[in-house]
């Protein structure tokens, strides 16, 4: 039981409080995604699993294993840093196989694996160059690959595709999307910024925010039932829209009257205490669509159009306070700057937070 | 091992002694024998010569070593206790320091004996080997063994004829040459005593002749014990006997200022320059090793005995010298053997008949001098009445090799004697 | 990309740059520079005229003698003695001569000088001369006259021939040798090992460790000399073995330059990136393959500049060499041998400045062979982030 | 000879081979005490935690060994004869301190040792680093460098040579053979005689030793200079810096440890150096310093272990200013580990 | 003008050759984006404009000057570079404030340029830190900060927002946007693998490969009318999808049997010497829709369901040799692995490539 069982991990470097008791269980097998803004502590979180910081509070579990006390080398883990952390004096090869001829791997073991690692992350006409000759998506594909060939029982990724492209990124997420089902007792715990990866590749999702964790679960519940309102824009992209709203209506669904003026009712159910709280109202950029009927949610200016060829993205001026509303249309549209557009949504798809930010629960 | 002279065949060495050594020493053949010393370079070529002959006559594995800091080199191997069977030191005062922690054998009277006998002024001789041990008892240690004569001035020869001056017989005589050298136009001396951390040194010898030419032996000896105090007067005059030649700007070469500063290696080369820098140098029998290349002693360059005062005859015409002295700090039969080889002429010959030897042994033949400078300085040697080791040598190594050395400088720089003289009794005093 | 190339393009005059270094090399160079000169010296000009005038030609004044009055003919009137005043094979430009010491260039060459008494002089810049006199010449000597005869620069091999060709220095230098590679190498080893764990590895005492080292720098070594031979004595005693050996000769050498090696090198080392060797952690390297694999092949710089001054120190030792080698014959070191040439006075500078040319060309090469290993840029490409 | 070089040349390998052996060995003897076996996670981890505890010690073993037989034992020693007369024969108490306390060379010794390590750290750091920084940027850099390295090169005996043809002084119209002197002639100045100058003779003096040390200082700082990520430059370049604020604001505030390693070093050293002194003036014409006076106290005549024991203590008391700075550094980078 | 030209701009590393002879006009106040596959060579060309890497051929003319041998600093850019390059030494203040002390700028303009960089990055509580106490992103940051500090001619970002995390992301993107907006006159030229940052902020994309320049135009433009195979393929994620074809018809439409075997008209004119040829077929999987009607485009297995909440990515295999095809279809889908299912497009945005992967010039 290669699980990750983490029981209220604190961490502080002297005075700073870095991470305020995490909780957590990762079963053997399973691809955790953690997610949360800059600076949230999910390098550190990695690297206390890792054994390269050391544990402030609590307990970590590897495998069924108290490994508060076990060094790195012991806890079966591989690595890839955000910052590459290279060997610098061996080539790329030599980086890539240094873990296994440290475990005595034989030879043609090791060449088997740096060569298809290298095939995999298309390295191997740099095999033989230093690091300092390599561009920085190529260090990253370097780190990267020095972590698959070995074997692990727990995969620690730290942003690992930052810096590559997007051609490389998917098919390189696929290759780990691949590698995980190739090893499915392998745990993988990865770090990443971008959401579709996330999506992707997570079994489960860890939301943190400032050394806590807001939210865990599989990618479509994070993304359809955020648990609060950090979650809520965190997750999806551009984030979600947010509305300041006052409850007017409590009940099996709830009508909220717009902070500009407009009541919508929402299919979620609120206890009657709720009638007359302020609260926030959310929908996301792409569940909105131009409205073609007389029934709209909210009308606005376009201030900025943005075509991104697959879609557009609309910026609609003047309803929260000062950030635009955001609209994700599909496909090429012929809409300028200036126009006054008419927006609705499926009701499903309408998000309705408590004066705390909690959600309500949806009906 | 090659031996300079073969044995027997020249008549000018004794090779009698050789043969008889040889004969009554042959049943230490193999036995080791360390040997430590001060002479380094052809000094060192030269006492091998020596060597070689010991141990073509015993077998004894000798072996010699020397260092450029035989003084500290001496010290700590005998603290560590891993010191040579024999220790050749120029310097009486270290080798009573050694005697006094224990660290040398005592050679016994017996010797004390033969040197009184065979030595010229062996008294003094004797009396320079005899320290007290570590138990306090006095008793003989060291051996002497080649010496230098101090009390020597050295002039060319031809500058001399060619400028009409005479060698002067007093110190009234050759202060009268000096004046008339500078009347001449010329620059009379050449005083250096510079030499690096030495620096100080030459002048202690010059003091230490004044001394012998100023006061009674008895006088000399007490000042060396400190019997006297630093700043007697008697040696404070002896001081200011020197800073007559020394400290007079129209006396010396450069002036006074280039006194303290010019190495005493440099400073007699001004006897050869054209126009002549000076024209006497004060310095023992070893120097000519630094007179410039090509100069032939007794032609080129020759020396004098530096004079003693016309208005104190009874101080006869005492000899300042300094030599080595061989004790043995590790005690084995091949040790002893070796002592009692130093006793057979032919250990002192076969130098002499090379170069830089001298001997107070008066059982040598002169004949076997290579020069007749060497000869010269060797027969003040064995008829000196008087003869003194160098003080400085004899003082405690703080004094005589430190604040005597530093006083001389200062007084060379500008202070006066009386100040001079009581700074190095006040480091004696502390000392005690 | 390197820092040399980046601060080329940034301006300030690099003119000024290369000015300056210039200034300072001949400024640090030519002190060195008076002792090669001098290296190359004859003896006795070494002392009567500033190195820097040996490349151009001298005025020396010399004495000869002229040929005895036995060689005089009857010419005329006049009795005279010619000849050359350069002994054959011998040359020079006479420029002027005299005859009284006190006045050596009284005359220029090819001047007939009237020395009174009927007699004249005429010495010609080529040497010869032409002695005349009224009456017969008297005495058995010639007459002495004073010459000042320009010289061309010369420089002479004979200094380095007499260091080199004298006796058991090629034995010493392979002595010099045998102990300070060991010397150098030894303490190198047992310093980065130390130095690697006083930087990380985490253990009680560290920084009072790391103290100590400091203060033992300043342990003056001839305070450990006495105390040490002792030892050294009683252990030879007691094992029956020569107290003065190559291996306690290393040792003593290792552990005077051990607490400087420990300093410098944990300076180097602790500033290595922690990311590095976390990954080699991660890896599963022990404390000891980081060392070896990760740690010492990027320390390359440390290690090739301590090693040069390590090398330095042995290499020109005398004295931990006399003490713990002996002064033996076979045992001499190259400095001991080059010393025992200076004589018991010392002040033989012509050999004084040979020999120490020949005692730096090890060290330079020494210095030029580890150079290359003080390279910029190793860490290059490590890690991502300032 | 070729036996000769044959038989150097196994001794040496053969003790360096055993040098590395012990810590092969060792590392070897710590993985059979302490296995770790592939299976069980739980005596791996202890195993393996026990290593960390040992090996440490098995690193710094040999280092701190030597330390201690060659450096703590005779300082302890040193400790003891200080309270002993000079033939270290009966127990004095205090007197040779108080011996020191009341000399007049002693205090002038002191003194110039606080000139000293005035000037000489500052000065040699200063111009290695200037070298260090100049030489990097021109192409024959590499060829300046090892001028300026030179003089380490050189034994003390050669560079007191060398420096005799700089100071030498000739009285009178002599032709001067010192540069210095000449130099002086040449603009219409009168020679001196440098070394006898009081109070300045101390700084003609550490001339020597700047000039010796300068290249150990350029040395270790070149090589810190080249550890300076590139990329900083860079970005200061990029900041508009030029090449002086690079070297002052970027530069040199990176390779701040390194500039205070060299100062310690150099401190140190400074109040070790007595081979200079002795041999330009023996500590003449009021140049004594403390390690000179204590080389003079240990060997002159014999010596006198007590009195040169307190000035050796003396000496090593100077750095424990040093020392504590260097702890507090110490703790100070741990702590950003 | 603040303008760049660069004219044939070629470098090499001794022997390896990275750029093969760019020709690029950037006007004054263009926002151009490099993009291009990892080690294509953007860095090296940022550099090369930076003045930090040498030119080894062609003109480099900035602003109208000739300035292969400017140096740096007389070039008047700032620069964020790919790895930071934050001065360890100083405190993230200091690392902004740097340039502008270079500069001699007031402190209160020093104090107020650096507060509102760091208002904006969020990086105002770490103003005192070292750059080592900071993660991965307040790095990036601080980096990104230092350069917006500044005021100069042209501005270089070398994959700037690579480690934020998607809100901060976007956050940054606009200031960017707005900062570019405030500085007209001011060139920027930006390195990105993210398509979204590409397409948002750039008056053109570059798109680089290989050290040579693909295609060079407004986003849309590249989105719309790739130039060949490669541009084609890089712009947009994932991928268009290509599938092997052969030219059966020519003349103002062309027809073409894919490799499936069905045949597809597409409304772009070809030469009849075309007829017979080799193509390539191309089409984006967000065009793909689920084929309703009778009227398909091609048929396949689902073999990967994607579901990223806004949109599901289906993996369709057996159509293109080893890729699968990936069609984007918006909303959350009850599609499971195994499906077969039928696409279909909208004809004007299929795309076809001719066998050098030109594209066929579109009607
Ligand atoms: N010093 C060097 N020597 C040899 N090749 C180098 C050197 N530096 C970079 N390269 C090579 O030059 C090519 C371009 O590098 P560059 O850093 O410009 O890539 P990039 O487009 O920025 O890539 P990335 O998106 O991964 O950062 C790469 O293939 C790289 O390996
Ligand atoms: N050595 C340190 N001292 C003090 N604070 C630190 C130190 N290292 C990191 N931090 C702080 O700890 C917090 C968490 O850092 P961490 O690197 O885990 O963030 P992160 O979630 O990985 O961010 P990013 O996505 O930007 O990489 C940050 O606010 C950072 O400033
Ligand atoms: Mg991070
Ligand atoms: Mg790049």
């Amino acid at each position: 039981m290669a699980g990750v069982v983490l029981k209220d991990i604190r961490k502080a470097y002297g005075q700073v409080k870095v991470l305020h008791g995490i909780d957590l269980d990762i079963g053997q097998g399973e691809f955790v995604v953690f997610v949360g803004p800059s600076g949230c502590g999910k390098s550190t979180l990695l690297r206390m699993i890792s054994g390269l910081e050391s544990i402030t509070g609590g307990e970590m579990h590897i495998d069924g294993q108290l490994v508060n006390d076990v060094p790195p080398s012991r806890r079966g883990i591989a690595m890839v840093f955000q910052s590459y952390a290279l060997y610098p004096h061996m080539t790329v090869y030599d980086n890539m196989a240094f873990g296994m001829r440290i475990a005595r791997e034989s030879r043609q073991e090791i060449d088997r694996r740096v060569r298809s690692a290298a095939e995999i992350l298309q390295l191997t006409p740099y095999l033989d160059r230093l690091p300092k000759a390599l561009s920085g998506g190529q260090r990253q594909r370097v780190a990267i690959g020095r972590a698959i060939c070995r074997d692990p029982k727990v995969f620690l990724f730290d942003e690992p595709l930052s810096n590559l492209d997007a051609a490389l990124r998917v098919a390189t997420r696929i290759e780990i999307a691949k590698l995980k089902e190739q090893m499915p007792d392998t745990t993988m715990i990865y770090v990443t910024h971008d959401q579709v990866e996330a999506m992707t590749l997570a079994d489960r999702i860890v939301v943190l925010s400032a050394g806590r964790i807001e939210q865990v679960g599989a990618p479509l519940e994070l993304y359809e039932h955020p648990q609060n309102l950090f979650v809520a824009r965190f997750i999806g992209s551009p984030a979600m829209n947010i509305i300041p709203a006052t409850v007017t209506e409590t009940g099996e669904t709830t009508t909220v009257s717009l902070k500009g003026g407009k009541a919508v009712r929402v299919p979620v159910a609120t206890a009657a205490s709720q009638a007359g709280k302020a609260a926030s109202f959310g929908v996301r950029p792409e569940d909105l669509f131009i409205a073609t009927d007389g029934d709209y949610l909210f009308e606005g200016k376009v201030s900025i159009v943005e075509a991104l060829g697959e879609v557009t993205l609309l910026y609609i001026e003047g309803l929260a306070d000062h950030e635009p509303i955001i609209a994700k249309i599909p496909g090429i549209l012929g809409v300028k700057k200036g126009d006054t557009m008419r927006f609705s949504a499926d009701p499903k798809k309408l998000h309705l937070f408590d004066a705390e930010g909690k959600t309500y629960r949806s009906a | 091992q090659e031996l300079k002279f073969p044995p027997g065949q020249d008549s000018r060495f004794n090779w009698k002694s050789y043969d008889d050594f040889k004969a009554s020493h042959s049943s230490l053949k193999g036995q080791p024998l360390t040997v430590f010393g001060p002479w380094r370079g052809e000094d060192e070529a030269l006492f091998t010569s020596v060597l070689n002959y010991f141990i073509a006559a015993t077998g004894i594995d000798a072996r010699y070593s020397s260092s450029e800091n035989y003084e500290q080199q001496i010290v700590i191997d005998t603290q560590a206790g891993s010191p040579p069977n024999i220790a050749i030191l120029p310097q009486p005062g270290l080798l009573a320091d050694l005697a006094g922690k224990g660290f040398l054998v005592p050679l016994g009277d017996d010797y004390a004996k033969w040197i009184k006998e065979n030595y010229g002024a062996g008294d003094s001789w004797i009396g320079y080997g005899t320290y007290k041990g570590k138990d306090g008892k006095e008793a003989f240690y060291a051996f002497p063994y080649k010496a230098d004569v101090k009390s020597l001035v050295w002039y060319v020869p031809e500058n001399f004829e060619e400028a009409g001056y005479e060698v002067p017989k007093t110190m009234e005589e050759l202060f009268k040459l000096s004046d008339q050298i500078v009347e001449d136009g010329g620059v009379p001396w050449c005083i250096g005593l510079g030499s690096g951390g030495a620096t100080g040194w030459p002048a202690t010898d010059w003091v230490e002749d004044m001394m012998l030419r100023t006061q009674s032996p008895e006088t000399y000896d007490k000042w060396v014990s400190n019997g006297i105090r630093f700043d007697d007067p008697a040696v404070v005059g002896a001081i200011d006997e020197f800073g007559k030649f020394a400290k007079n700007a129209k006396y010396v070469s450069g002036g006074i200022a280039a006194v303290a500063s010019t190495d005493f290696r440099d400073s007699p080369k001004g006897l050869f320059d054209i126009p002549p820098k000076c024209y006497l140098h004060h310095q023992a029998s070893f120097i000519p090793s630094f007179f410039p290349e090509g100069k032939e002693l007794g032609k080129d360059a020759d020396f004098f005995y530096m004079p003693t005062y016309a208005s104190k005859p009874d101080l006869g015409k005492p000899v300042l010298g300094a030599g080595t002295l061989v004790a043995i700090t590790k005690d084995s039969p091949a040790a002893k053997a070796f002592i009692e080889f130093l006793k057979t002429p032919i250990a002192h010959e076969v130098w002499m008949a090379q170069s830089g030897f001298l001997t107070p042994y008066k059982s040598v033949k002169p004949e076997a001098y290579g020069n007749d400078t060497l000869r010269k300085e060797g027969e003040l040697l064995t008829t000196a009445t008087t003869f003194r080791f160098d003080g400085s040598d004899l003082m405690p190594g703080k004094i005589g090799a430190g604040a005597f050395w530093t006083g001389m400088i200062d007084y060379v720089g500008g202070k006066d004697a009386k100040t001079v003289a009581s700074d190095i009794q006040k480091a004696w005093d502390g000392l005690k | 990309m390197n820092a040399a190339s980046t601060l080329r393009r940034i301006g300030l005059p690099r003119l000024i740059v290369h000015v300056s270094v210039l200034l300072i090399c001949i400024v640090w160079l030519i002190p060195t520079l008076g002792i090669f000169v001098t290296s190359f010296r004859d003896p006795a000009q070494i002392t009567s005229a500033g190195w820097w005038t040996a490349f151009t030609s001298s005025a020396q004044t010399t004495a000869v003698r002229l040929a005895d009055p036995s060689a005089a003919r009857q010419d005329g009137a006049n009795h005279v003695i010619s000849g050359s005043v350069f002994e054959p094979g011998q040359g020079g430009t006479v420029r002027a001569f005299g005859t009284r010491i006190a006045a050596p260039s009284e005359f220029t060459a090819g001047q007939a000088a009237d020395l009174g008494e009927g007699e004249t002089l005429t010495v010609n810049a080529d040497g010869s001369y032409t002695y005349t006199k009224s009456a017969p010449f008297q005495g058995e000597r010639g007459r002495r006259v004073y010459l000042t005869v320009a010289t061309p620069p010369t420089f002479t091999t004979q200094n380095y021939n007499t260091v080199l060709t004298s006796q058991g220095i090629g034995q010493s230098f392979v002595n010099s040798l045998t102990v300070a590679i060991p010397s150098t190498i030894i303490p190198i080893l047992i310093a980065a090992f130390a130095a690697y764990a006083l930087s990380w590895m985490e253990f009680p005492g560290r920084a009072l460790i790391i103290a100590m080292v400091v203060g033992l720098i300043v342990v003056p070594l001839q305070m450990s000399l006495i105390p040490l031979l002792r030892m050294y004595n009683e252990i030879g005693a007691f094992f029956g073995v020569p107290s003065r050996s190559y291996a306690g000769i290393w040792l003593a050498h290792s552990a005077f330059g051990m607490p400087l090696a420990i300093y410098l090198l944990r300076n180097y080392i602790a500033g290595l990136p922690k990311e590095v060797i976390e990954s080699a952690r991660v890896d599963g390297a022990s404390d000891f393959e980081i060392f070896l694999k990760i740690v010492l092949p990027l320390s390359f710089p440390a290690l090739a500049s301590f090693a040069i001054f390590q090398f330095l120190w042995t290499w020109n030792d005398l004295l931990v060499a006399m003490v713990f080698l002996g002064t033996g014959k076979d045992q001499l070191v190259l400095t001991g041998a080059l010393n025992a040439l200076l004589g018991s006075q010392g002040g033989r500078w012509e050999i004084l400045t040979a020999s120490a040319f020949i005692s730096i060309l090890v060290p330079l090469i020494v210095f030029f062979a580890l150079q290359r290993y003080l390279v910029r840029g190793l860490l290059a490409g490590s890690v991502k982030g300032g | 000879m070729v036996s000769q070089i044959v038989s150097a040349v196994g001794v040496v390998i053969a003790g360096v081979f055993a040098c590395a052996l012990y810590y092969w060995l060792s590392d070897k003897v710590l993985q059979i005490i302490f296995p770790v076996p592939k299976d069980n996670v739980r005596t791996a981890s202890v195993n393996l935690n026990r290593r960390a505890v040992v090996r440490p010690w098995l690193f710094l073993g040999p280092a701190l060994i030597l330390l201690v037989v060659y450096l703590v034992y005779p300082v302890v020693a040193t400790l003891l004869l200080s309270f002993y007369d000079r033939s270290g024969g009966s127990f004095v108490g205090f007197a040779n301190y108080r011996w020191a306390f009341f000399d007049a060379q002693f205090r002038q010794s002191i003194f110039n040792n606080i000139l000293w390590l005035a000037v000489v750290p500052a000065a040699c750091t200063f111009f290695g680093l200037v070298i260090a920084v100049l030489t990097d940027r021109i192409w024959w850099g590499n060829l300046a460098k090892s001028l300026v390295f030179m003089p380490m090169a050189i034994s003390f005996v050669g560079a007191s040579v060398i420096w005799k043809f700089v100071y030498e002084y000739r009285g009178g119209n002599e032709t001067q053979i010192g540069l210095l002197n000449a130099i002086v002639q040449t603009f219409g100045g009168t020679p001196q005689v440098w070394i006898s100058m009081p109070f300045w003779n101390n700084f003609f003096l550490m001339v020597i030793l700047i000039w010796i040390q300068t290249g150990f200082a350029m040395v270790i700082l070149s090589a810190a200079l080249r550890g300076i990520p590139e990329e900083t430059i860079e970005a200061a370049v990029i900041d508009g810096a030029n090449g002086w604020q690079i070297f002052w604001k970027i530069m040199v505030p990176q390779i701040w440890g390194t500039i205070a390693v060299v100062w310690t070093t150099i401190t140190i050293l400074v109040l070790k150096v007595f081979d200079i002194v002795l041999t330009m003036t023996n500590g003449q014409w009021n140049t004594m310093v403390l390690a000179n006076l204590m080389f003079d106290w240990m060997f002159r005549g014999g010596g006198d272990s007590g009195r040169s024991a307190v000035i050796a203590l003396v000496i090593m008391a100077a750095v424990t200013p040093i020392m504590i700075w260097n702890i507090r550094q110490a703790h100070r980078e741990t702590g950003g580990h």
